[in-house]
């Protein structure tokens, strides 16, 4: 392979209780190179990472990094040897500041003693070159996702790596900072440093990665140039199997039959809470998707949040099928027929020590049990229906959910709220850290249930899913619902210059 | 896929530390017997039976609350001064002391509802504080720690209350088919949380509580009524703990019963294996756990060993148990 | 953040200052309510005797920072005051070091159990707690260890030093240090880092095994200097001091606003904690000189179990109230 | 000398009490607030919480209220020297109730004023004493000591066992702590007679673990007073009437109404008497043959 490599893995292997999340599988990095790592949810891409770290210790194989075999059994050491890795979930302390967050385990010292200032500056310059500007002495838990995801990238840039090692980066970021992050990306090229880069999003990997190697099944199946290989070749390699689909559409969302969209369901009228949501307005009806575009921080979770009950709007009124409709907490908006799946699954979704059935039944275990008592036929057979129907990779209902990966994870909680057939589905980035394969697979169960009947609110990121899924789109900016498009209407173009400047017009189309 | 893998782990040698972290308990248990067979004098006897089993009653009743505390992630360290009130109640009541009761089995039957029930109601007041507030169970439960006594105190004066009622008495004298009333109580006990935790959806919801609340309050969990609940709970088993230790001993005072019965059920909860973290929990282990610690107690006392080094026994098995079970977690 | 209402931070403020606001109020009561309470006698037998509890609360303060907790930190001092009795003969300083030896010596088991043998730190220092009262009580053969009064030992914890007593001058530069550390060292903020996710901070490179490991050897080291404190202050070894004093410094530390999760944490903050219980005792004597509620000394649980109440749930207000537009990730 | 203590018609005094946890210590406190208020003096009352350390701090606030006097019952014999030496130097007067200090630390008459109680060794060969006698071939015997580490347990101990030890016909199977408590005392003395079931004597450091093993020999199918012979210390009310019912067979008094012989030394001081350096509180000793008559003096 190449001579000039900066690291080489070969004949990795790494068990879990048994299980193999590894086997043989190889990887190299040339110098200065971007490489693509890719593979379905499960495939063994954030082990190899892990364990290329020292998080994981390897069951066998060999790892050279920099001429040398690579012995290393902490992330510190990684670390010190020139790998800065940005995990797949935002790995980063919420409480202390973003300063501390950026510099923790580099800091400046003066006099022996931490220099603050500096720290500071240093933070500040950092994310400068992300465009991100935030006050850095303030805690990490009080910023949205995005810039969290972003001080975790920029910490990692901030030590001087021969290698960075980037774990989906972009799931949480919208394409005017995936555009900047690629921007850093080339720089750092530039400077002579690799970057292994893993991300679902195809169109990604063919802006930045020069090179690409595919997982399947804790395998290395296929490593090529980028430029060698188009997106068919890449996803049946990765799904092990010939596809023959078109690339007409980016998303699995066909054309819907507009005669299936039933009564206004849902509706929300100036809502707000301080600062985030200032003024939202929509409504969806039943069989509809409904999308929410707008950029980081637009408020569309925020949204979210108050109709499922969270927070409670300082303002504004809703109606849920017809009647008034004011949720004191999550359990009111439940039983009224709404189901949400949050955003972030880590802290708000899995239950990591239980079970996937445990998991799946979480919501409904009240409705499947008679005087309290839990009916467990019945319960198996809905789980075991939902890991088929879902395609969730795991060893069986029973496997603890915290073993499984990030995009199976995200299927179980899916299975969560489909298990309580609701009425309204509210789905917070719903394929955010999802493959290929299952995202389409989700995507088309989404219209399924829509077909059926169901009311969907789907708040993404992505704005084809947005703009192909949904038979509206509402666009916010700045915690204001600014337009709202139909199905004809929801150009790319459109979408994304509402999304920027908002339109004044469209307020007012909005709210009637 | 599915079925490979799951064949893949049962097919899989097995393995020593994973066999130990699930029966370590019972196999410290079982050396511990061993042993005294071995060396103790006296030791196979129903009576020992008996003895053990009457002594551990109270510990086990009280850690089957805080397994469910436990369970949802907190502590409850009031358990002590809640068993001091309820017996400071009880016998206030049946005795007349508070308003004259002709009928025994009347006064008797208040006596325990009143007592138990304030238990229960102190620990829901745990709970509100808990759930309400979101004060750290730690603190919160600190509160009554430390006033509980008092309260206790207070209403006794700290003088002991002596009585011969054998009505009541039962509850700690008394025998059903020749196994001690409080031994029966205990199985109960234990058998209802074991059957709520595993069975039901409450229990379901006070794990899922301890494994990840933000989950399973957007899940629709009543976060803040189950807390409420598991803590009144806590505050019942208590109760119910302080009416047997008084009833056995005819007598009751406020500046001593339940003393130090936080640190024992809770080091019977983690000798079970359960974790102090929350988000798992074992009955039938907390059972065990209690039982371990009474054994290596009696073992030492029958032995003769000297207090001081007793204690520092008592520590290293305490370490070594739950040492076990870790190796078994992390392999 | 992005909310920046007036009033927000005045009260965010409060939160964190509340503690302090809570002891000035206590010693006005105490000032305008009692002769001599501020008189110099008073107030250095106050420093004295509590600067165990200080030196105690300082360790319990890092550790519980770090997510953790040390419930072994009485019978540690009692097994250091009993040891520093045994080796006074030999001079004030070897005493000294044979008490601080003692207690590191448990912190450092302690770390053992917690980083290495991975138990959980209540279960870990649960039973160190048995352990090292056991030990105390056994080398102590059951009964106080008298002092030597000749090696100078005593003056470690009765003289004073520019009209202070030496153990509240210990206790101060104990405190200094650990503000120092804490605020401005890696180890300090990896302190936080570890309690605030320590998964993530394991992730970033950080040495979390040895933090924690440095954080129980020092309130065992602590714990081991109040433990010479008290031998000395009180002129011998006691093996069966120190019950409780674990909770008293949780709940001063908790009372300074600490979080027990761990990740957010306050040295100064603690110390007023320590002085506010610390003084809430004097103040009840006191009111037992006016006779008020000496007619049963149970009400004094009451009153303080009462306290602790009203300071935690003002507390919880505060803090709840200061933070209302962060959503708590 | 002690320091002087001014003639008065009341005075502000302190009682520094130890803890508050068992009958006999309520008692006490009873007497000493029941005296105060008899002669209208003011009682600054504290309560160390069984902490040594604690009550030294105690101590300390009476010193700065500017109490009169101090009674002191300290905890331990070494720890509250500090006190006893503060309390000179500010010029205040100490009584010690109960449990004496040091002597080699801190002198009656110097440091502070007397020392009024009754002697835990004493009590222990008191019991240990009359075994001998009435042993009547009970010889094996389970004691069940105090709180361990504190010194009535320690000196009860003593008092007995040194007894014991020259008389080589009676042997000391076992002896563990009940904690002065009722509860823990019955426990133990289960656990204890199902491991020695030959034994046949109980020796119990107080009336408490003495009620509790009474409980235990019951429980094992056993009489107390006939196969096994209950011995205790403190001869409260309870313990008393359990001698006449023939289920404690003896018990030495330890009598906590220290309050009208303490208020007496107080005054005999201010009025310049000579006051001995130990003032011992005669103490009953009851067994079958008196018990009946004396239950109503029983406090
Ligand atoms: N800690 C663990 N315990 C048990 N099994 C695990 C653990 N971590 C990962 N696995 C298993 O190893 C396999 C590989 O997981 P990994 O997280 O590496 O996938 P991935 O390729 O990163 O997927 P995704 O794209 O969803 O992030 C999965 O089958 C997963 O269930
Ligand atoms: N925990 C928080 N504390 C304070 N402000 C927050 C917090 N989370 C989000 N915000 C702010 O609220 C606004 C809207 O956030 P929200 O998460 O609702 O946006 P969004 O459109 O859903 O974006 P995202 O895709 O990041 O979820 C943003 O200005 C953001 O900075
Ligand atoms: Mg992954
Ligand atoms: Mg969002």
């Amino acid at each position: 392979m190449n001579t000039d490599s900066l690291l080489s893995m070969t004949g990795i292997d790494k068990r879990f209780a048994g299980i193999p999340a590894l086997a043989a599988a190889s990887f190299s990095v040339g110098r200065g190179e971007v490489h693509a790592l890719i593979g379905q949810n499960g495939a063994g891409k954030s082990t190899l990472i892990k364990v290329l770290t020292g998080y994981y210790r390897r069951d066998a194989g060999e790892v050279i990094f920099d001429g040398k075999p690579f012995e290393v059994t902490s992330p510190q050491q990684a670390q010190a040897s020139g790998i800065s890795t940005i995990y797949q979930e935002i790995n980063l302390v919420p409480y202390r500041s973003i300063t501390e967050n950026i510099c923790l385990g580099r800091e400046a010292r003066r006099y022996g003693l931490l220099d603050w200032k500096c720290m500071h500056q240093e933070a500040e310059a950092l994310l400068q070159r992300f465009n991100v500007r935030a006050d850095v002495r303030r805690p990490l838990m009080e910023f949205n996702t995005a810039t969290q995801q972003m001080v975790a990238i920029a910490r990692a840039i901030g030590f001087s790596a021969k290698l960075v090692i980037m774990d989906e980066p972009t799931s949480s970021l919208d394409e005017r900072e995936v555009s900047v992050l690629f921007n850093v990306i080339r720089q750092l090229k530039q400077e002579g440093v690799s970057v292994v880069f893993v991300s679902h999003k195809l169109d990604e990997l063919y802006e930045v990665c020069d090179r690409v190697t595919i997982m399947r099944d804790g395998r290395t199946v296929r490593t090529a140039a980028m430029n060698e290989i188009d997106r068919i070749g890449l996803v049946s390699s990765m799904l092990g199997r010939t596809i023959d689909r078109a690339e007409g559409h980016a998303t699995a969302f066909s054309d819907r039959d507009e005669k299936k969209i039933g009564e206004v369901l849902l509706s929300a009228e100036s809502l707000a809470i301080g600062q985030i949501v200032r003024d939202v307005s929509f409504n969806v009806r039943s069989g509809e998707i409904a999308g929410f575009a707008g950029l980081l921080g637009a408020g569309r979770t925020e949204t979210a949040r108050l109709v499922f009950g969270i927070d409670r709007p300082r303002a504004g009124k809703m109606t849920f099928n017809g009647q008034e409709f004011d949720p004191h907490n999550p359990s009111d908006a439940i039983a009224a027929g709404m189901g949400f799946c949050t955003e972030d699954r880590k802290s708000e979704g899995i239950v990591p020590d239980m079970s996937v059935a445990e998991n799946m039944m979480l919501a409904l275990m009240p409705k499947l049990s008679k005087s309290g008592i839990i009916d467990e036929k019945a319960q198996r057979e809905i789980v075991e229906r939902f890991i088929r129907q879902l395609g969730i990779k795991c060893s069986g209902p029973d496997q603890k959910v915290r073993e499984l990966s990030g995009g199976n994870q995200q299927k179980v909680l899916l299975g969560r709220w489909l298990a309580m057939n609701p009425r309204l589905l509210i789905l917070d980035e719903p394929t955010r850290g999802i493959d290929v394969g299952a995202k389409g697979e989700i995507q088309a169960l989404i219209k399924t249930l829509a077909d059926q009947g169901l009311a969907v609110l789907m708040i993404s990121s992505e704005l084809e899913e947005v703009i192909e899924g949904a038979d509206r789109v509402f666009v916010l900016r700045e915690g204001v619902s600014v337009a709202q498009f139909g199905r004809d209407e929801a150009t790319e173009d459109a979408v994304m210059s509402a999304m920027a400047h908002g339109s004044a017009p469209a307020i007012a189309e909005a709210a009637t | 896929m599915t079925d490979t893998a799951r064949q893949q782990r049962v097919s899989r040698p097995l393995d020593l530390f994973e066999f130990m972290a699930r029966y370590g308990t019972l196999i410290a248990l079982a050396l511990l017997i061993l042993f005294n067979f071995a060396f103790t004098r006296n030791f196979a006897t129903m009576q020992t039976l008996n003895v053990n089993l009457t002594q551990v009653c109270t510990i086990v009743i009280v850690a089957v609350g805080m397994t469910l505390v436990i369970a949802t992630g907190g502590i409850d360290l009031s358990v002590g001064s809640l068993m001091a009130i309820s017996g400071a109640l009880a016998p206030m009541i049946f005795l007349g002391k508070i308003v004259p009761i002709d009928n025994v089995a009347l006064a008797v039957a208040a006596a325990m509802i009143i007592a138990i029930g304030v238990a229960g109601l102190f620990g829901l007041f745990n709970g509100w504080l808990i759930a309400r507030f979101r004060i750290q169970p730690i603190v919160a439960t600190l509160v009554l720690f430390i006033a509980g006594r008092g309260i206790a105190q207070v209403l006794t004066n700290g003088n002991l209350q002596t009585f011969r009622v054998p009505e009541f008495q039962w509850i700690g004298l008394g025998r059903l088919f020749g196994v001690p009333v409080q031994v029966v109580l205990m199985v109960l006990l234990v058998i209802a949380a074991a059957f709520v935790l595993k069975r039901t959806v409450f229990g379901r919801q006070i794990i899922a509580i301890g494994g990840n609340e933000r989950a399973a309050e957007l899940s629709g969990i009543a976060v803040a009524k189950v807390k409420l609940i598991v803590y009144a709970i806590s505050g019942l088993c208590a109760g119910i703990a302080g009416l047997v230790v008084i009833a056995i001993n005819s007598s009751s005072d406020a500046n001593l019963v339940g003393m130090g019965m936080e640190l024992d059920a809770i080091a019977a909860v983690a000798v079970g294996g359960t974790l102090l973290s929350g988000g798992k929990a074992t009955i039938i282990g907390t059972l065990l756990g209690a039982m371990t610690i009474q054994l290596v107690r009696y073992t030492l006392l029958a032995n003769g060993v000297p207090d001081a080094a007793a204690l520092v026994v008592k520590a290293g098995i305490i370490v070594l148990a739950v040492w076990i079970q870790q190796q078994g977690r992390a392999a | 953040m992005t909310e920046n209402r007036p009033g927000t931070r005045l009260i965010s403020l409060l939160g964190s200052y509340g503690v302090v606001l809570a002891l000035l109020l206590l010693i006005l009561f105490g000032w305008a309510r009692y002769d001599y309470f501020l008189g110099l006698f008073n107030i250095t037998s106050v420093l004295r005797y509590n600067s165990m509890f200080a030196l105690v609360a300082l360790g319990m303060c890092f550790v519980i920072m770090t997510g953790g907790i040390d419930l072994s930190v009485g019978s540690t001092a009692a097994l250091g005051s009993v040891v520093a009795a045994l080796a006074s003969p030999q001079g004030p300083w070897i005493g000294l070091g044979a008490g601080l030896g003692a207690g590191l010596l448990v912190g450092f088991i302690n770390a053992i159990m917690v980083t290495r043998l991975k138990i959980m730190p209540f279960v870990a220092t649960l039973a160190m707690m048995l352990a090292a009262s056991g030990t105390a009580l056994l080398l102590a053969d059951n009964q106080s260890v008298s002092v030597s009064y000749e090696s100078g030992f005593t003056s470690i914890g009765q003289d004073n030093f520019l009209g202070f007593p030496i153990p509240a001058w210990i206790a101060l530069v104990a405190y200094v240090i650990g503000w120092i550390v804490l605020n401005f060292t890696s180890t300090g903020r990896g302190v936080l880092a570890i309690g605030g996710n320590e998964d993530a901070t394991r992730l970033m490179g950080l040495p979390a095994d040895r933090i924690k490991f440095l954080v129980y050897l020092a309130s065992g080291g602590l714990a081991g200097l109040a433990g010479v404190i008290l031998a000395s202050q009180f002129g011998a070894g006691q093996p069966i001091e120190g019950v409780g004093w674990e909770l008293f410094a949780i709940a001063a530390v908790v009372v300074g606003g600490t979080l027990l999760t761990g990740g957010v944490g306050s040295v100064g903050a603690t110390l007023a904690g320590v002085l506010l219980l610390g003084i809430l005792f004097n103040v009840l004597n006191f009111e037992n000189g006016k006779g008020w509620i000496s007619l049963s000394a149970y009400w004094q649980s009451v009153i303080r179990g009462l306290f602790l109440l009203v300071v935690v749930i003002l507390q919880a207000k505060l803090s709840s109230r200061g933070s209302v537009a962060v959503r708590d990730h | 000398a002690a320091p002087p203590l001014k003639k008065k018609d009341t005075y502000k005094v302190g009682f520094a009490q130890t803890e508050s946890n068992n009958p006999w210590r309520l008692a006490q406190t009873a007497s000493m607030q029941e005296e105060a208020k008899k002669r209208g003096w003011q009682l600054v009352y504290t309560d160390a919480a069984s902490s040594a350390a604690k009550q030294v701090a105690d101590v300390n606030s009476m010193i700065a209220q500017g109490v009169d006097l101090i009674f002191l019952a300290p905890r331990e014999e070494k720890p509250l020297i500090p006190a006893i030496k503060a309390a000179k130097n500010a010029g205040i007067p100490v009584i010690l109730l109960d449990r004496n200090v040091d002597a080699s630390l801190a002198k009656a008459g110097e440091d502070y004023v007397t020392f009024i109680g009754s002697n835990f060794i004493e009590e222990g060969q008191r019991v240990a004493d009359w075994l001998v006698k009435n042993a009547n071939g009970k010889t094996t015997i389970i004691e069940l000591e105090g709180t361990t580490g504190s010194s009535p347990a320690n000196d009860r101990k003593k008092g007995f066992d040194d007894v014991i030890a020259k008389h080589p016909e009676f042997k000391i199977v076992a002896s563990q702590t009940g904690d002065f408590a009722r509860d823990k005392g019955r426990q133990v003395a289960e656990t204890l007679l199902q491991a020695h079931p030959d034994a046949n004597v109980i020796y119990a450091h107080n009336d408490e673990m003495a009620m509790g093993a009474i409980s235990a020999i019951e429980a094992a199918g056993k009489v107390p007073g006939k196969d096994i012979l209950v011995l205790s210390i403190d001869g409260g009310k309870e313990a008393v009437q359990a001698v006449v019912d023939g289920k404690i067979a003896a018990v030495v008094e330890c009598n906590p109404r220290f309050g009208p012989k303490a208020f007496d030394t107080a005054v005999a001081y201010a009025n310049g008497e000579k006051i001995p350096e130990k003032i011992i509180n005669p103490d009953q000793f009851y067994d079958a043959s008196n018990a009946k008559d004396l239950l109503s003096t029983a406090y």
